[in-house]
Order: structure tokens, then sequence, then C-alpha cells
């Protein structure tokens, strides 16, 4: 039976499962990883969770990562190449309150902001650094904290602006009471600091061998595929999300509202990824400050040998 | 990889063996006086050696990727050069939170302990209640203390207060009914006071209890206060920094800021230890044979 | 019964009630106010008391909105739905009772160890004293991983945590019990001229059971505090922890509050029914009544 | 001879049930004794009997719960507020983190005595239990014998009127056992105090006493009360006096008789 | 008269020092002293003389410093994985988990007797002390004496030829006692055992003994050794007589001679 001869893969996502994730479930659940005869393993990530440990501890065989952890990573001495780029655009962004008196980035010195942290501070260090904000208090600098799980410091007032994913916590905001003309939103990629998000990553030594790569090839195509799926039934693939979420804490409504918006972060990838998007990426990286997030420019952070075969 | 690798292994698993050998050595010895208290520090100090040997002979010998578990060696590179670091983040830490919140944490537990007291019916109230307490996982309580008390340290405190009050409490009404009905009856013919049976006999009673409590919430504390910055910090702290360093990869960062707390906790631990000792002179457990 | 143990408790949680309804006013007041604010609109008091009471993401929850989360998420929905605590309540509980049998049995070997050899009695203690000021939620990751990187997943590497939570009161109280007998009834032993494990079966062994459910009470209260720990790294794969977890990142606090209240009722059921073996046993081997 | 003054000690128709959990425990019944000022009581009877439980009515440590009794002609609440009398319990019961000393100076601590006297008091009790110079020993650095004698030091220390002593001398031996009587008889001698005394040794309770109360268990009743004919003055040897072994034979008689039931549980 | 037959417990210049934190404590120095089969011997002496260590000297429990003894011929060590002792300590030292039965089957159980002769011995044992119908008891729901009662029954069930005994009956009220001691030598002329007993009381050494020991503390030694004249049959009125009498007075004067040093500590 070919489900006894598939060939194993295991993928280790970012955080929790939800509609960030869609492709990959619909990929498992409509049976696109079979027809490839693939059996994949989605691993959920979650805050402890950093996927370079994981994939080089050989617990994971692609992760999913945001292109600044994994360059900072590979500094580190795990080897992660870039074989696709199924995210085209970025969807962080820093919310700001209104009435804090913040309206544009000259505001910020002085303030508190929130921030996340486990890989995930590096586009607002660059971005500050690139600002000539220093990030250690004081009245020339800002306060940074490190946020939670949650939009609350923004809520009650203990930051004056949050991190937040245009497709999910914004919208946490939102439904806190704040209308959009309460919020100031500073989006990353209006700053000219767009960092490349939610790309996949493998080892090296993966790329090493020939079937290998063909796997992932299968792997990378039956993938776009389930986005490509999540693009045209935005509704049941949220629903496959959710089917898929362990925990029972996620709702229809805000699974269904994050896949419209991670949609529009995906429209037009064919998971090729764009060299040019990934030089900006490591120029915003690099650009900078005394305490740059990559100290040089890295050789060998991506590969096309995986998207060639699509 | 000649020397390196299985034979690293092999060397470490040796001086396991060997160490094991001097210890069953020593403990053998029949000493008396500074050898002995020399040989009962050298013991442990062997096996813990031990411990790191192996430590260092198994990540090296068989290749175990720095990320996922860095040698001790390492570690204590790391330690060396980010002592800066580690400072600060052991101030933000241990220095703020944890002590801030062990005392006024024990301190409430203990005066709401004397308070409750004198009343059973409160004591009947409050000690089941207070026992369903302290079955609350603070991890629960941490996102809610940071909600109330804002991102700084006094939220850890918080936590901390919440987590060393009940052990204390318990331990403190458990130690002032440790008295002997005999030893009170004694007061009670003399006709003696409240205060002054609490004071020279029910507290003293009480001691090996409430140190009890004191070690027992030396290392909570530090958990506690450590764990809270998990849900929330200004860019300081050993919790902060431990949970980044994982999500950078800085694993021998993590394990120096392990060190840290694991020395600060013991040091702790060790010193209400001798404080014990030095208060509870009288108790059998602290008097040799006569 | 009632006057000595009912009604004090009675007393007690409606104290405890009254003021978590006041602290429910107090804390959330600003916020509603806040957003009534930006909605233009104006409250009467008595409007922003029920408003506070009545929120869907308060800072503190009334009681009878967690009182509400909590039983339709315990008895409102089918057991093995994600949605409910109970499925969730299961998964924490069996990798606690995993992680408790391992560490009770892992605390027994140990102390049985100390008390047996002078080597490991003079060279263990400290450190195992020092083990357990490792802060643990910074390792349970990377434990996860190191599980996971040998191919173990889900429940043996969260019961590992509660193991190394749950071994050391364990190892503690045991080596006293264990060192409990009196001189005079070691003695004994050895004028029959037993064997060392003639000695721990009939005399140490027994000798030593109440200290030994004395920490298992402890150790079993813990090891839920592992599993639920475990389970924050891998937050998507459910239990209590994975609950707490996500609600916190949806910032659902009447979900937080409910299922900490699980957690509590969970731990205090396990402290109860450990109790509860205790006196069964101690009954057995004859132990006097308790007056109480 | 003494019955001119009203007694210091008197019980009518004592009465004092336990309730526990299995039922009631009947510990004194009817029980009606007068002590005089100077008076040295025993009380003896086999184990179980209401010894103890008499000596802590008297101290107010336990309320009867019917008929009544008067120490220095008041409540034994009253007396117990006023200081009246001095208890050496049937252990020792010193406090180990204090020094002999120290435990010595307790009640005069809590009575409010100055430091110096405090010190002088302490001083002059070590002396009358020959522990000079052990008083700064803390309690487990001394034998069993010598903490039941701190103990007596520290009820004497005070010098209330009464004392109320439960088998202070259980756990010595009979040398030091002889001493110790003989000490304590000249102290009473000197100090004409009121002393209650529990024991378990027929011998002992005829060498010291003036009064011998016999008292049987089940519920506890006193089957006899007699009368000592021995001179004040009492040598060691008197015990072999065919007078004393008269008297400790009426004892022993009583005693089997509160045996005939069954022995004590 | 018995001199033909080896002693069953020899000691010759028997020596032992206890090495403590606070200086070395001598507590037997040069002790001599034959104990033949069928002896009931008993030791007396005040507090700490070193009698309980003489005890567990035989017992193999501690090794002497200096100086030889034989039991049973042989090594005290040798003696003891011959079980051939049974030893009865001060207090009575029983199992709380287990039943009166099971502490008596204890070291038969490990001696790997049949369940079915453990049963018939402790059946046996029990009617000994007179405590039939008590085996499924658990020992707090007995008095004092009757525990002490099954912790010699747990020591006769094995039937060893020695029996070690440590103060004994120290614990209870003089009826009992004599009716213990009563029973005591009754089973001690029925199976012609070697007895060695340790007691504080004059009387009842003397009404027990063949041969009474007196020692005298610091360091231990033995002061002098009577051999009783009283017939076998002893009735308890035969404390009354002017013989026991003639023979307290010696074993009296003796103590007293230990005690000029200065009283124990
Ligand atoms: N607090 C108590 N509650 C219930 N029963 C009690 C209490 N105190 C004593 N008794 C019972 O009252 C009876 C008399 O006890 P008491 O202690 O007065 O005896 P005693 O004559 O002093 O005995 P002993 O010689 O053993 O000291 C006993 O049966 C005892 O079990
Ligand atoms: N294990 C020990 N270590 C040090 N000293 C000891 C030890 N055992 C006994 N001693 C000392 O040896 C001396 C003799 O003690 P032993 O117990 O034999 O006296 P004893 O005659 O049985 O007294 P008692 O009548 O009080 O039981 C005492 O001074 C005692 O303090
Ligand atoms: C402790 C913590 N760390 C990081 C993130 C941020 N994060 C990681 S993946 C991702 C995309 C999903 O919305 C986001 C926002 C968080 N929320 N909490
Ligand atoms: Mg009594
Ligand atoms: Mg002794």
């Amino acid at each position: 039976a070919p489900a006894l001869s598939a060939d194993e893969l295991t993928l280790q996502l970012k955080w929790v499962t939800q509609a960030q994730f869609a492709g990959y479930y619909v990929a498992l659940h409509e049976g696109l990883y079979e027809a490839e005869d693939l059996d994949v393993t989605i691993n959920p990530g979650g805050p402890d969770i950093a996927p370079p440990q994981v994939i080089a501890g050989g617990a994971a065989d692609v992760i999913v990562e945001w292109m600044p952890a994994a360059l900072a990573a590979r500094e580190r001495g795990v080897p992660l190449v870039n074989i696709a780029q199924p995210f085209a655009r970025s969807g962080m962004m820093l919310t700001c309150r209104a009435d804090s008196g913040v309206s544009s980035p000259e505001d910020f010195p002085g303030e508190t902001l929130g921030v996340w942290f486990f890989g995930n501070e590096y586009p607002f260090l660059s971005w500050m650094s690139q600002l000539g904000i220093p990030t250690d208090g004081g009245d020339e600098g800002v306060t940074v904290v490190r946020q939670g799980f949650n939009v609350d410091p923004l809520i009650q007032g203990q930051a004056a602006c949050v991190s937040t994913m245009n497709y999910n916590e914004y919208w946490q905001v939102i439904d806190a009471g704040f209308s959009p003309d309460d919020l100031v939103v500073f989006n990353y990629t209006d700053q000219g600091v767009a960092t490349l998000e939610d790309g996949l990553y493998v080892l090296e030594e993966s790329l090493e061998d020939p079937e290998m790569v063909d796997k992932l090839t299968r792997f990378v195509r039956a993938s776009m595929a389930g986005w490509t799926w999540a693009q045209e039934n935005p509704e049941e693939a949220a629903m496959i999300v959710l089917e898929y979420d362990q925990t029972g804490a996620q709702t229809e409504a805000h699974q269904v509202r994050m896949m419209g918006e991670v949609n529009n972060l995906t429209a037009g990838s064919t998971g090729v990824l764009d060299v040019a998007a990934a030089e900006t990426t490591v120029d915003s990286l690099l650009f900078g400050g005394d305490d740059p997030v990559i100290t040089e420019r890295p050789t060998g952070a991506w590969t096309s040998v995986v998207t060639d075969g699509l | 990889m000649g020397l390196t690798g299985t034979s690293l292994l092999w060397a470490a698993l040796a001086f396991w063996i060997v160490a094991w050998a001097a210890n069953q050595r020593l403990a053998g010895l029949n000493l008396s006086g500074a050898p002995k208290v020399l040989i009962n520090l050298l013991i442990p100090v062997l096996f813990g050696a031990t411990l790191l040997v192996l430590w260092e002979g198994i990540t090296r010998g068989l290749d175990v990727p720095q990320v996922v578990m860095p040698p001790p060696s390492m570690v204590w590179e790391r330690i060396v050069s980010s002592t800066d670091i580690l400072w600060a983040d052991f101030q933000q830490t241990f220095l703020k939170a944890v002590i801030a919140g062990y005392v006024m944490g024990c301190g409430l537990g203990f005066v709401v302990a004397i308070l409750v007291d004198r009343s059973p019916f409160w004591k009947a109230g409050i000690m089941p209640v207070g026992n369903l307490m302290s079955a609350l996982p603070i991890i629960g309580i941490a996102p809610i203390m940071v909600m109330w008390f804002g991102f700084d340290w006094p939220s850890k405190a918080a936590v901390v207060v919440v987590m060393t009050f009940f052990p204390m409490l318990v331990n403190t009404l458990a130690g002032l009914n440790a008295s002997g009905q005999m030893e009170r009856d004694l007061m009670h013919t003399y006709a003696s006071s409240y205060p002054q049976t609490l004071i020279k006999l029910r507290l003293p009673a009480a001691m090996p209890f409430i140190f009890n409590a004191l070690k027992i919430n030396s290392t909570l504390a530090l958990i506690g206060a450590i764990v809270a910055e998990f849900f929330g910090t200004p860019i300081v702290g050993m919790g902060f920094r431990i949970s980044t360093a994982v999500g950078s990869l800085n694993i021998d960062l993590v394990w120096a800021e392990i060190f840290v707390a694991a020395l600060a906790g013991s040091l702790t631990y060790g010193a209400i230890a001798l404080i014990e000792r030095r208060v509870t002179f009288w108790h059998p457990s602290n008097r040799r044979a006569r | 019964m009632f006057a000595r143990s009912i009604l004090p408790i009675l007393t007690v949680l409606f104290i405890i009630l009254a003021a978590w309804y006041a602290g429910t006013v107090a804390l959330n007041w600003r916020i509603e106010a806040e957003r009534f604010e930006r909605m233009g609109l104006e409250k009467s008091t008595m409007e922003m008391v029920q408003a506070t009471m009545a929120m869907d993401r308060p800072i503190l929850p009334a009681p009878h909105q967690v009182w509400s989360e909590f039983q339709v998420s315990v008895f409102g929905r089918d057991p093995s739905s994600p949605r409910s605590l109970v499925f969730h309540a299961w998964i924490t509980l069996s990798s606690s009772l995993v992680g408790f049998a391992m560490g009770t049995l892992l605390g027994i070997l140990l102390a049985v160890g100390i008390v047996h050899s002078k080597v490991l009695d003079k060279s263990l203690l400290p450190w195992i004293i020092a083990s357990q000021t490792i802060p643990i939620l910074a390792i349970a990751p990377m434990i996860i991983i190191v599980f996971s990187t040998l191919g173990v997943q889900g429940l043996i590497p969260k019961a590992f945590i509660s193991t190394y939570l749950a071994f050391f009161p364990v190892a503690i109280g045991m080596t006293k019990g264990l060192r409990s007998p009196e001189a005079m009834h070691l003695d004994l032993m050895h004028t029959y001229n037993a064997t060392r494990s003639q000695t721990f079966w009939k005399l140490r062994l027994p000798a030593s059971l109440p200290y030994l459910f004395a920490s298992m009470k402890i150790a079993v209260a813990i090891s839920l505090v592992g599993a639920i720990v475990g389970e924050l790294p891998t937050g998507a794969q459910g239990g209590i922890g994975a609950r707490l977890l996500n609600s916190s990142y949806y910032g659902q606090t009447i979900q937080i509050w409910a299922a900490l209240f699980a957690a509590a009722f969970m731990s205090a059921l396990l402290v109860y029914a450990i109790g509860w073996i205790g006196t069964f046993v101690n009954k057995r081997m004859g132990a006097r009544e308790a007056s109480v | 001879m003494r019955v001119t003054t009203p007694p210091v000690i008197s019980a009518q128709n004592l009465d004092l049930t336990f309730t526990t959990n299995d039922g009631p425990v009947h510990a004194l019944s009817d029980v009606n004794l007068d002590i005089h000022k100077g008076e040295f009581v025993s009380f003896i009877g086999p184990s179980g009997c209401g010894k103890t439980t008499f000596l802590r009515v008297i101290a107010d440590l336990e309320s009867p719960t019917g008929g009544t009794i008067t120490v220095d002609g008041t409540t034994p609440h009253q007396a117990r507020l006023n200081r009246a009398y001095g208890y050496v319990f049937q252990a020792a019961a010193l406090y180990p983190w204090r020094t002999i000393e120290a435990n010595i100076t307790l009640p005069l601590e809590i009575m409010g005595f100055a430091k110096t006297e405090q010190r002088e008091r302490a001083e002059k009790a070590l002396a009358l239990v020959d522990l000079e110079g052990f008083g700064k020993k803390f309690p487990w650095q001394l034998s069993g014998g010598m903490q039941q004698r701190a103990s007596i030091a520290r009820a004497l220390a005070f010098d209330a009127d009464i004392l109320l002593m439960d088998e202070p001398f259980g756990a010595l031996d009979e040398i030091v056992r002889d001493h110790l009587n003989e000490q304590l008889l000249k102290l009473w001698d000197r100090t004409n105090k009121t002393i209650c005394f529990v024991t378990h040794s027929i011998p002992e309770a005829v060498y010291l006493s003036t009064k011998i109360v016999v008292m049987s268990p089940r519920p506890g009743r006193v089957t006899d009360v007699i009368e000592s004919t021995l001179p004040k003055e009492r040598p060691l040897d008197i015990r072999e006096s065919p007078e004393f072994l008269d008297i400790a034979h009426r004892v022993r008689e009583g005693l089997r008789a509160g045996h005939a039931y069954e022995e004590a549980v």
C-alpha cells in the first residue's frame, strides 16, 4: 500500500495551530501530501518552541520560520537554508493607542513599547536601530517590555504600543472595543523595514541528498497547492484548521477572519523566494546601530534547488 | 576526530568510575573533627565534578549539537564572558523580585498564622481554603499578576508572595501547635498571658517548622519569579534571558543563567539551613548525642 | 461538625467571594469607563457596576462568570471535544499521574540508596537540593526537544518534568522515613541476625509509610504543576496548560480562571485521594484511629 | 490537731467525666478530701485511677463535671491566677532551647520578678536540688534524673505555698531517689509547704507522707485515706521499722483491693 | 556447685570505652564475671553504670575495647548468628504496625520457621505471659504492662537458652510488677534458662536472682557479686523474711558505696 511506503516528513510550525498555517493543514487534510506519496507529521509550535533548535536536534525535517530568526540562527551555527517562501508579504505591525500621543516614529522616545521576543524581536530591533532610537529606556530612547501572549498591555494602558500581526492580534484589539480610529498602526512594510516571514527552512545537509531534495520538492508542491486551496475556500480552510486545534481555545469567527488576512499575505506567491525581498531583509538586519542582528552578509542562506523542481 | 569522539566518552566514564571508587574510599574513612568536615565537603564536590565530566564527555563524545545541549566548558566560558548580563539579570530577578516577594510572602504568612491561630474558627476556615489555594498552579497566576501589577518586578514579587504565603501559613500554624500539651499546661499553671506563652513557648517550639517553610520557599521563590518572567517583563531578568536566549539559540547563555539560578538557590538554601542550625540548636535533629 | 468545620469554611469562602466581587468592580472599572468614553456613552454607577461584571475580557472576571464558564466547559460539552475542560483535564491528569508514579519510584529508590550507601548519603543530598533550584520551566522546552530528538513525544516528556519535580519531596521524606525506626527497633533486628533486606522489608519500609504518604501528597500536587508546565511549550497539543496558554494568548481571562480552578480542583482531589489511601493503609497497619 | 484552720484544698463529691470518641471515661467519682496547711499527702493507686487528673483539677488544668473544690479558700481558677502552687509534671517538661538556669527563671520572668532576684532565686533553687554549676547547660546535656531535679527546682523557684508533684521520681534509681526523698522531706520541714505527691511506690509514699490517699480505678475513687503515725523526723532506715512496714502493708492491701477488678489496661 | 560445666557467659578483664565528641566515656572497666547455665543473674547499679552496655556486649550490639568475653563458649558474634539469646529491651519496642501475634512471630519469620510452627509458638508464648486472646490486637490497644509482657513473649518465642532482660518491668506499678515477677520465676524454674536481668529495684533483684551483680559508675565496674541464699521456691511474702532483708541490706550497702563518688550524670 502506498501509505506504507510513503516518505515520512516532519514539519515544525512556528506557533500554535491557527489559520496562519492553513496551507499545510489543508494539504494534510485534503490528501495533497498523500497524493505526493508523503506521510507528513505537523508539529504545532508554542511560545517556547524555537523551530531552529528543534531542527538542529533532529526532531523535524522542515520548519516554518521568519527570515531574521533563521539568519540569526545561521550565524549561531545552525545552517538553515530557505527552500521556499509561501508568505510574500509581512503582516507585522506596531499598533499604538491614539490617546498615547504617538502618531509617528518621532513620538516614540520616552514611550513604552511591547515587543515579542524569542526570535521575533529582530525586525523591531533593526527598525529601531535604523531610526537611531536606543532601546534601553531613558528619555531619548524607548522602554521595551517583553510582551506576553496577548494585547492586554495596550488595552490596559501599560504600553503605548504593542506588536501585532495584521491577521491576528490587531483584531483582538478591535474586539476589545477599540475602533480603528482609536489606533495608530505602523506597518513594517510601510516603514521600509519589511522582513520575510513564514518561510520553509531545512538544514544544509538535507540538500546534499538528491532523494531528499525530491522529497522536499514534492512537499513544497503539495503545500503550495494547499495554500491555493485555502485561497479559494477560505471558510472551509478555517474549519479544517479548527479541526486540528487540540486546545479548543480558537473560535470560528476569529479563524475565518485570520484566514482572509493570511490569504492577502500569501496571494501571488508560488513558493519561489523573491531574492530581492530576501536581500532587503538582509539589508535591514545588517543596517545601522552598534548591535546589528546579523554581523555579515550570509551566503547560501537560500536556494532554489527545491522550487526549481516545482 | 581521533581523540574526541568515543574515546572522550570512555574517558568520562572512566573518570566516573574512578571518582566513584574514591568516594567509596572517602566515605569509608573514620575521621573526626576538621578532616571529617573537609571530607564531607569533598565527597559531594567530587560527585558534582563527576556529573560535569560525564556531561562534557557525552556532549562532546556523541557530538550533541550545542544548540541542543552545550558542554559545561562552553557554559563556563559564557559565564565568564557575560558577567555583566548575568549580574543585571540577577539584580532584576533575585535582588528585587525574589527578595521582596520572599520577605513579604513569608512575613504575611507568619503574621496571618499568628492572628488566625487564636481563633479555632478562622483556623478551621482558612486551612482547607489555604490548601486549595496552594494547589493553584502558579503558571496560571503569573499572567494575572502581570495584568494587575505591570511588567516590572512588582508583578514577579506578587507571584512569589502568592507562592510563599501558604507554605508559611500552614507550617507556622502547625508549628504553633507543636509545643507539647504538658509544656503548655506548665505555662497555664504560671497564669501566663497569651503573648508570654507565645513568645516564650510557642514561637521557639514552632521554629523548626518555620524554618522548614523558609527553606521550601527559598527554592519556590526563585522558580516562581523566573517563571513569571515568561509572561511579560522589561528586557532584563533571568527568566526573560532564558526564554529569549532559547529563541536566539544562545543555549550556553541559558545554562549560564541556570547556573546562576542554581547557585543562588543553593546558597540561599544553605544560608537558611545554617541559620536554622543556630536558631534551633536544641532540636534533636541538630544536636549530636550527649 | 457543621459549626466546627463547615461553617468556618463557608464564612471564609463568603469573605473571599465578597472581596472578589469588590475586586472585579475595582479592577475593571477604568477599562470599562475608558471604553464607554471612547464610545461617547454616559453610564450611571449602577450600570457601570453591572458592566464590570459582564465584560468579555475583564482584568478580573466576576465569580459567576467563571462559574458559568466552568460549568459550560466541564458539563456542557462533549468530554471528547477539545473545547471541553474534561478533555484537557484528562490529558494533564494522565501525564501527571505517570510522572507522579515515576517520581515516587525514583524518590523511593534514591532514598533506599541514600539510607543503605554511605557514599550516596554523603554525595547525593546536596545535589538533590540543588536540582530543585533549577528553574524547571526554563529547561522544560529543552526537555521536550531532547525527547523529541530521541523520537519520544506526547505524554512522556511532560511526565518527565512531573517526575523531576515529584521525586524531590519523596526522596527527602522517604529518607527521613527509612531512618525513622528507633535504635532499639534496629537493635532488635540485629539480635535476630536479620539480613539487610529483612530489616528493610519488615522494619524500615513499614516505619516509613506515614512519611511516604505525607510526601506523596506534596508530590502529587507538584507533579500536576509539572505536567501543566510541560504543556506550555507544546501549546497546541491539549491539556490544562495548553488551555491556559491559549486562553491567555487570546486574552480569554474567564477561560483562564476556569482552567485554573479546574487545575486547583483536580489537584485538591488528587491530594485528598492520596490522603485517603494513606489513611486506609495506616488503618490496615493498625494505626490508632485519629480523633478528628 | 490542725483541723481548726480551714483546709488548703478541699474536695466535696468531686466528679470528672471525660467525653472521648469512644464513650465517656469516668476519671474521678465522688472524691471527698481535705488537705490542710503543711500536710504532705501522697496519692497512690494503679495506673489510670485518676491521680494525675485529681492534681490537674487542683491546678485548674481540668474542670470537674460535678462537686466542688476549693484551693486556698477560693476556686482553682483564682488560685492559679494568684500563682498559689508550683506543679512538677510526670516528665521534666524543660524547654530544650533554654539553659537549665533560664528554665528555672521562666516562671519568674512571667511573674515579673526583677532580673537580679531571678538570678538569685535560680541559684538557690539549683542548690536545693544539688545542681550547682549546671545552670548553663542545656536540658539534653543532663541525665534524666538531673532534668527531673531541674524541673523540681523550677517549681520551687517562685516559692508557692502548695507544691503539686506528679510522680517526680519515677525515672530515677533507688539511691538517687532515696537521696531526693530525704531532700524533699527537709525542704518540706523547713518551709511548711503543703505538698500533694503522686507515686507508684509504696515505700516512697509511706516514707514521705503524713497522709496517704489510696485510689482505685474505673471510676477513680478514693478507697482509703491512711494517716501516717510516723514522726516528722524520718531517717532513711525508718523504713525497716515495724511501724513503717505496718503502714506499707495497709497500703498494699488497699491497692490490691483496687486491682481485684482486673488489671489496668 | 555448678562449676564443673563451663560457664555460659564468661567475661575476663572486659573493657569498653565509647568515643564521643566530648571525649571518651569509660562505660565498662575490668569486668570479670562467669555466668553458668540455669543461673538467674540480676544487675543493679546507679544510672549510667554500664548495665545496659554489658548486656549489649553479650548480645553483640557493642564491641568491647579490651578483654575477652565468650557466650556459649564462642564469641558474642557467633552466638548472635546462632541466635543463642532473646533480648528484652528497656522499652517494649513492639512494631506498631504489627498485631501482637505478628510481633511475636517476627523473629520466627526472620529465622525461617514454618508458618504453622510460627503460629503454634506464638500461641504458646502468649499463654506464657497471660496474654491469650490478645494476639489480634495492636500494641497501642494494650496497657504498658501488657505491651511489656508481649515483648517478653517475643523473646521467648524462639526458645533461646539465654534471656537478656533490660529493666523489663521499669514502667509498671508495684502490683503488676509483683505478678510478673512471680510468672518470670515460674518460667525460669520450668525451662532452666540462663537469665541476665537488669533492674533498679533492690527488692526485685533480691526476690528474683540466684546471683546479684552490683555495679558502680565512672568507669562501670563490678563492685560486688552476691550469691543468693534464698531457696528456689519463693512466695511473694518471702520478701518480709529476715534472710531477704539481709541480702537487700547488703545490696543497698554495695550500691551506696558506688554512689559515694558523686551521683550519676
Ligand atoms: N484528656 C483526657 N481525655 C480522656 N480521657 C482521659 C484524659 N486524661 C485522662 N483520661 C483518662 O482518665 C483516667 C485517669 O487518668 P489519669 O491520667 O488521671 O491516671 P493516673 O492515675 O495518673 O495514671 P498513671 O499512673 O498511669 O499516670 C484514665 O482512664 C485516662 O485514660
Ligand atoms: N552509644 C553510646 N555512645 C556514647 N556513650 C554511651 C553510649 N551508650 C552508653 N553510653 C554511656 O555509657 C555509660 C553507661 O551507659 P549504660 O546505658 O550502660 O548505663 P545503664 O547502667 O544501663 O544506665 P540506666 O540505668 O540509666 O539504663 C553512660 O555514661 C552512657 O552515657
Ligand atoms: C511569547 C510570544 N512570542 C512571540 C509571539 C509572536 N508570534 C510568534 S508566531 C506569531 C504569528 C502568529 O500570530 C506571533 C505573533 C507571541 N505572540 N508570544
Ligand atoms: Mg499520671
Ligand atoms: Mg540501661
